[in-house]
């Protein structure tokens, strides 16, 4: 029972150190004041204790300590918020070119596929020393993605995507866990992370079977549900061309604009009419209960993947090789 | 409770009348305080069984106890007793019930029937909600998150919804007759600054229990409409955001737990200057500082929302915010210690546990400023570290400020003195088992355990381990008071009309009042607090 | 509250302005005002409010000034309910995340 | 629910109860809880508003389609209902301060006819809505509800009309609840139990009434006239 008995958990991402100096700041900080008041609350208590009839000093209050107490902490507060929106800034900027690994969630288990084609359920393998974005959604209730090797957390909704970014910085093999309430197995919905040096998570690689990458995936897709038969590429089709359509900031039929992220193209799949391009008709039919999420993020990451300028015919990704990363123009 | 002894020769609010109907058809606030007393009693020891269980089945990794299903059910019906049907009650309730028209020298509260119907709703939403536990209970947590509450789970959570819907209006009645008492019906000379900081509290909880309970209630409302009628306004299948039931729910109950906590700082505020025989250093500031709370806390709701999918801005702004209202409780703190600063201190059971409050609040406010850091959040959000947070303030801080008022009220409302000894024994258990049952579990949570889990990882086990043992002593210390309170009822020494020679107005009419609380309407020309011209009390003799 | 009795031609003043208020807005919406259909019925709608507000229920002429803080008070609370909503709402998808 | 228990509190009867010091004193009380217990009601309907503002951002497209099904005629009539109900309950008060009973009753029963007007064009509303199959749940069919010659989003379309039965819905019941207080009024003014000295009552249903008559000037705009001009 007492072998395995950590009061720390294990540092094994970039963020892991930012959040334990503020963690130890405050701690130290907590104690501090704890301890001062404590020792003031015990002095006072024997030193002013009742003893035969002693009157107290009857005593005003004071308001230049008043403002002290008050202005002191604040400034104190301050200076915590400011550190903990720091941490939380770069928590929450993915660095341009990560690589980005598919999460779908469900009562209860991890289902995960990464770009290069692989899947996995409840385990997520990436290599050492790489940026990697996460971009998960829920087919049911609210979970939450949470490695605290990584001391990252991040909710997982329906109907929706939310990307969290982390960069290893360890070898191991660490916890996954669901953080969210999700229902009777929600402390099962538990899962490793397992950060690999790099030469081993090719070996990794090559040894699971896939069918292409995940944009290939997709580009089949594009084609069995007929989305290339108004979506085209060389000529003005009934939709608009989608080549270089994630990122930018597209014109909508009813005067506002929108960035064309990944939650944009996943609406504009699933309820088309919510967003109608201008320019455009909406008569795009409504995919949603026809693609499942899995399908679903194989046609983000494909339609994403047509921004390559490298690519071949219709927009082949080029992923190939972990190391290189595609130049894309994120963010 | 009307088994309570008698002394013949006077009539007080306790003999004036016999019979269940007497009680259970009575406006006088005093009474219906008691009521409240043995109702949220008996809910504290049904959550405090729930809370047992749950302690239990964490000494092992293993799901072993129970069904993973019944784990859900104790940890949510633990929540929702404890917090809608204990907590939030506990001290406006009993307490302020029965104090707050005597410290303001009125004959009752405003609105004498409005107060029974309040305390009627409350059974009501008690009866429905027992019923709801005896026949399947409910495992959505006691937050309520769609999409889980209004599609997915299938236990009695219309039931469960309907309950603390229909209490939520008990508690918006206390406010109201609060409010409305404090404004009109203060005896001549009681002006706002001369209020006993327990009633400026007072104010400030009812204030949020006006303004915040009613969207509670519509919330749960429109979840028990999606679950019922196939409304869809959370529904994320239709467009629908859960997040917005998040946003509804915390509105109010964030600004809940300073209804839970402003009562308990105001027991504090009575005890600490009582028990220094001081005057409280810096009323004013205390005073506003609770009205400060109840206000501020109205903004910073979504810092329980950091990692849930918000817009990046909104998280700064929440996480701003809740720094600011940290300031008044600050104030406060420091306001009490220095109103011990050349006092004469004695060390009665109250002032034990005022002691004890103030110790564990500033831990529990603290580690609250770990939360509200965002970049610390991200990591311990869902984790027991949140988990001891909030026992820290809630038990720690607002349970204790509860037994604090009990024992200093107590020969107010039973006319008898406790046995001071087993007193101070019971506040010394309990101080040792909550900090042995709740300070490993801020170790648990930074390490990683996430909250809400039936089962957990080997590693996690010897802080659980603790945390279990301290539990049964905690157990301990809470049934002490109970069997104290009840002996002493029959057997304990009869109480003066000012056992502790405090200032309040509440004391200068006889233990127990009358039924109209003063035979002559007091007129008040002193100020709050006044120590200096109040005898020291008779050194409390221990117990026969 | 006000010992104050109202002359009835104030009540009737009152409702024919109600009246009126709201043939106008309905009638408004069908003209396209764009942006501006929204405010201008909300306008009337607040308008319409006050104008219970201050005479049906009298509190123009109330010397309680609790009646007033009372309702100020909700308005306030509701609109704190509203904006902080919104920034999250007005900033979702702004920013990472 | 929310009744006015400031009301059965003082419909007891004129005299002064056992502990206030004066008939001034109980009568600020009464009035204080009545503006209290609006505010509170504010924050209801504050959180199924906040609801409305969010979504109607976010579909305002859908929004617009689906406001256009209900029946703005039979919206604005009973806008029009519920402000002569507001005159009669206004004017009723001031039968009540000067103390005439006769017109007192009568007018409280004007009020009732003229709140069940309401309620009943609500009801019709309400079943033309079962009828266009425009009830949120499994079998709702946004089917004939279009936007520029397209049928709109289904999905969003129903979260319009949830809100709509949701708010309406909350408003309704605030009316039958208005309505029962006003029979037990009419009952107490018809027994002669009101007076120019005695009539918090009447004064804190009528605050109640005009409370909900303000609810439904905003229901009105927000539901049926997002957007007509199409
Ligand atoms: C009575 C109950 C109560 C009280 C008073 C508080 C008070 C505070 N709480 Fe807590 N909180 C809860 C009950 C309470 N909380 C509950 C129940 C939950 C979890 C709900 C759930 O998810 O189930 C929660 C969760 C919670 C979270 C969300 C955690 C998460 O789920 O991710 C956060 C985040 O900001 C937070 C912050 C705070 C802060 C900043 C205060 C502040 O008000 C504290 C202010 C007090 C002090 C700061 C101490 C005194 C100050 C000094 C002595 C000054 C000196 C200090 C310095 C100079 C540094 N709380
Ligand atoms: C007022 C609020 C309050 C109080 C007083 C308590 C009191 C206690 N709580 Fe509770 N707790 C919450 C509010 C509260 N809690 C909330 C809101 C949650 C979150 C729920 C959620 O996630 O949805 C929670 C969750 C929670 C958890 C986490 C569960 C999980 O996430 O998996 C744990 C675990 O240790 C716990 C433990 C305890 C303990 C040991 C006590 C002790 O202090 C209790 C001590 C009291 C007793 C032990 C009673 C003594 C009685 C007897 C001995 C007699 C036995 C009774 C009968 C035979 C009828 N609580
Ligand atoms: C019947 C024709 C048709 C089919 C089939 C079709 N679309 Fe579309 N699509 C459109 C039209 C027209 C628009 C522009 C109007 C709008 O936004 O609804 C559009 C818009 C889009 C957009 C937003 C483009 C932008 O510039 O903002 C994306 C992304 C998209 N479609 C993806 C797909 C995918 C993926 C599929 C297949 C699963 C698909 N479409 C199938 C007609 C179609
Ligand atoms: Cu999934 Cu908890
Ligand atoms: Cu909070």
């Amino acid at each position: 029972m007492f072998d395995n008995f950590p009061l720390w958990p294990a540092r094994a991402a970039t963020t892991a150190g930012q959040v334990d100096a503020l963690y130890i700041f405050l701690v130290l900080l907590s104690a501090f004041m704890s301890v001062a008041i404590f020792i003031m609350i015990l002095v006072f208590a024997t030193k002013y204790r009742r003893r035969h009839g002693r009157q107290a000093e009857p005593i005003e209050g004071s308001i230049s300590l008043e403002i002290t107490w008050s202005v002191i902490p604040l400034g104190v507060f301050l200076v915590i918020f400011v550190w903990g929106a720091v941490i939380f800034f770069r928590e929450r900027t993915a660095p341009a070119g990560a690589s980005e690994i598919y999460v779908v969630a469900k009562q209860w288990m991890w289902k995960l596929q990464h770009e290069e084609g692989q899947r996995e359920i409840n385990e997520l393998h990436v290599p050492l020393g790489r940026d990697v974005k996460m971009i998960m959604t829920s087919q049911d209730v609210i979970h939450s993605f949470y490695v605290p090797a990584f001391r990252l957390k991040q909710d997982v909704l329906p109907g929706r995507y939310t990307t969290m970014w982390f960069h290893p910085t360890k070898a191991g093999t660490y916890h996954l866990f669901c953080a969210e309430y999700c229902g009777t197995q929600h402390s099962g919905m538990i899962g490793q992370v397992v950060v690999m040096e790099p030469a081993q998570y090719q070996a990794w690689l090559g040894g699971g079977t896939t069918t292409g990458s995940l944009a290939q995936s997709g580009q089949t897709l594009f084609e069995q549900f007929g989305c290339n038969t108004c979506h085209r590429f060389d000529v003005q089709g009934r939709g608009p061309n989608l080549k270089g359509l994630f990122g930018k900031t597209v014109q909508l039929e009813d005067g506002r604009s929108v960035v064309a992220d990944e939650n944009y193209i996943r609406e504009s799949v699933l309820n088309p009419g919510a967003k109608v391009v201008s320019g455009f008709k909406p008569i795009m039919p409504v995919f949603q209960g026809l693609v499942s999420e899995e399908q679903l993020n194989e046609l983000v990451a494909y339609v994403k993947s047509l921004n390559t300028p490298a690519s071949g015919a219709a927009g082949t990704p080029n992923l190939q090789s972990p190391g290189i990363q595609p130049p894309t123009p994120k963010e | 409770m009307s088994s309570v002894a008698i002394t013949p020769e006077r009539e007080h609010y306790l003999n004036k009348e016999y019979g269940i109907s007497s009680w259970l058809l009575t406006t006088d606030h005093k009474r219906i305080a008691l009521l409240y007393l043995v109702s949220i009693t008996f809910f504290f020891f049904i959550g405090g069984f729930f809370a047992l269980l749950i302690r239990l089945e964490l000494l092992t990794p293993a799901g072993d106890l129970v069904q993973a299903d019944t784990y859900n059910k104790l940890f949510t019906m633990h929540g929702q007793t404890m917090i809608f049907f204990f907590l939030i009650p506990s001290i406006p309730a009993v307490l302020g019930n029965f104090l707050v028209p005597m410290m303001i020298g009125a004959k009752d509260l405003a609105f004498p029937r409005i107060n029974l119907l309040s305390w009627y709703l409350y059974i009501i939403a008690g009866i429905i909600y027992l019923h709801c536990i005896l026949t399947g209970g409910v495992d959505v947590g006691w937050t309520f998150y769609t999409p889980l509450s209004s599609g997915f789970s299938n236990t009695k959570v219309i039931e469960a919804g309907v309950a603390v819907f229909i209490n939520g209006f008990s508690s918006i009645l206390t406010g109201l007759n609060f409010v409305v008492t404090i404004h009109r019906m203060r005896a001549p000379g009681m002006t706002w600054s001369r209020l006993p900081l327990f009633i400026w509290s007072h104010y400030a909880t009812s204030i949020i229990m006006l303004l915040g309970t009613p969207v509670l209630a519509i919330t749960l409302l429109l979840v028990v409409f999606e679950r019922a009628f196939g409304l869809g306004i959370f529904d994320p299948t239709r467009g629908g955001d859960p997040l917005l039931f998040q946003h509804l729910f915390w509105f109010y109950s964030h600004p809940a737990v300073y209804i839970m906590i402003l009562p308990s700082m105001g027991v504090i505020s009575e005890v600490v200057p009582c028990f220094s025989r001081k005057r409280i250093f810096g009323y004013h500031f205390v005073a506003l500082a609770s009205i400060a709370i109840a206000v501020i806390g109205f903004l910073v709701w979504a810092h329980h929302m950091f990692v849930a999918g918000m817009s990046l801005y909104a998280a700064l702004i929440f996480s701003l915010l809740s720094y600011l209202v940290a300031v008044p409780s600050a104030i406060k703190v420091f306001n009490w210690t220095a109103t011990m600063y050349k006092g004469s201190i004695s060390f009665s059971t109250p002032m034990l546990y005022a002691f004890g409050f103030i110790g564990l609040f500033t831990m529990g406010g603290l580690t609250g400023l770990f939360l509200a850091a965002l970049g610390i959040d991200v990591h311990v959000t869902d984790t027991y570290f949140v988990i001891a947070h909030f026992h820290y303030i809630m038990v720690g801080g607002a349970v204790m400020g509860y037994l604090a008022g009990m024992h200093f009220w107590w020969p107010k409302i039973s006319g008898r003195i406790y046995p001071e000894g087993w007193g101070r024994l019971a506040a010394l258990i309990v101080f040792i088992g909550f900090n042995l049952t709740f300070f490993p579990q801020f170790v648990l949570g930074y390490v990683g355990m996430p909250r809400r889990y039936w089962q957990y990882s080997q590693e996690f086990q010897v802080l659980n381990v603790l945390s279990t043992a301290g539990s049964t002593v905690l157990a301990v210390g809470y049934l002490l008071p109970m069997v104290y309170f009840l002996w002493s009822m029959r057997y304990g020494k009869l109480a003066d009309d000012n056992p502790w020679n405090a200032t309040g107005l509440e004391w200068r009419t006889a233990s127990p009042p009358p039924t109209y609380n003063f035979d002559e309407t007091p007129v008040v020309t002193w100020e709050a607090y006044d120590y200096e011209n109040m005898p020291l009390p008779q050194e409390v003799t221990l117990e026969r | 509250m006000s010992e104050h009795i109202i002359p009835t031609r104030t009540y009737y003043l009152i409702w024919i302005s109600l009246m009126c208020l709201t043939v106008i807005t309905a009638a408004v919406a069908f003209v396209d005002l764009g942006q501006f259909n929204t405010i201008v019925a909300l306008s009337i709608a607040t308008l319409k409010a006050l104008l219970v507000v201050l005479f049906f229920m009298h509190l123009k002429y109330t010397n309680e000034k609790m009646s007033k803080v009372a309702v100020i008070s909700a308005l306030f609370w509701l609109v704190l309910l509203l904006a902080l909503s919104l920034t999250d709402y007005g900033w979702r998808g702004a920013g990472a995340v | 629910m929310s009744d006015s228990p400031v009301a059965v509190e003082q419909a007891h009867g004129p005299e002064l109860l056992h502990h206030f010091a004066d008939p001034e004193q109980q009568r600020a009380a009464a009035s204080l809880g009545m503006w209290l217990f609006l505010a509170t009601e504010i924050m209801f309907f504050g959180g199924m508003f906040c609801a409305y503002l969010v979504y109607r951002r976010w579909y305002f497209a859908e929004f617009a389609a689906s406001s256009r099904t209900l029946d703005i005629w039979l919206g604005t009539i009973n806008t029009i209902v519920l402000i002569c109900s507001s005159l009669t309950v206004a004017l009723g008060v001031r039968a009540a301060q000067m103390g005439k009973r006769k017109l007192l009753v009568v007018l409280l029963i004007l009020t009732l006819i003229f709140g069940l007007a309401f309620l009943g064009i609500k009801g019709k509303e309400w079943s033309d809505k079962f009828h266009e199959h425009h009830i949120p749940g499994p079998q709702f069919d946004a089917g004939e509800i279009q936007l520029n010659g397209h049928p709109v989003d289904a999905r969003s379309a129903q979260i319009f009309f949830s809100l709509y039965f949701a708010m309406t819905g909350m408003h309704a019941l605030h009316m039958i609840i208005g309505v029962f207080m006003f029979v037990i009024l009419t009952w107490y003014a018809w027994k002669g139990r009101f007076n120019q000295r005695y009539y918090t009552p009447v004064e804190n249903c009528g605050l109640y009434w005009h409370f909900v008559d303000i609810i439904w000037i905003y229901l009105f705009p927000l539901l049926y006239l997002i957007d007509r001009k199409k």
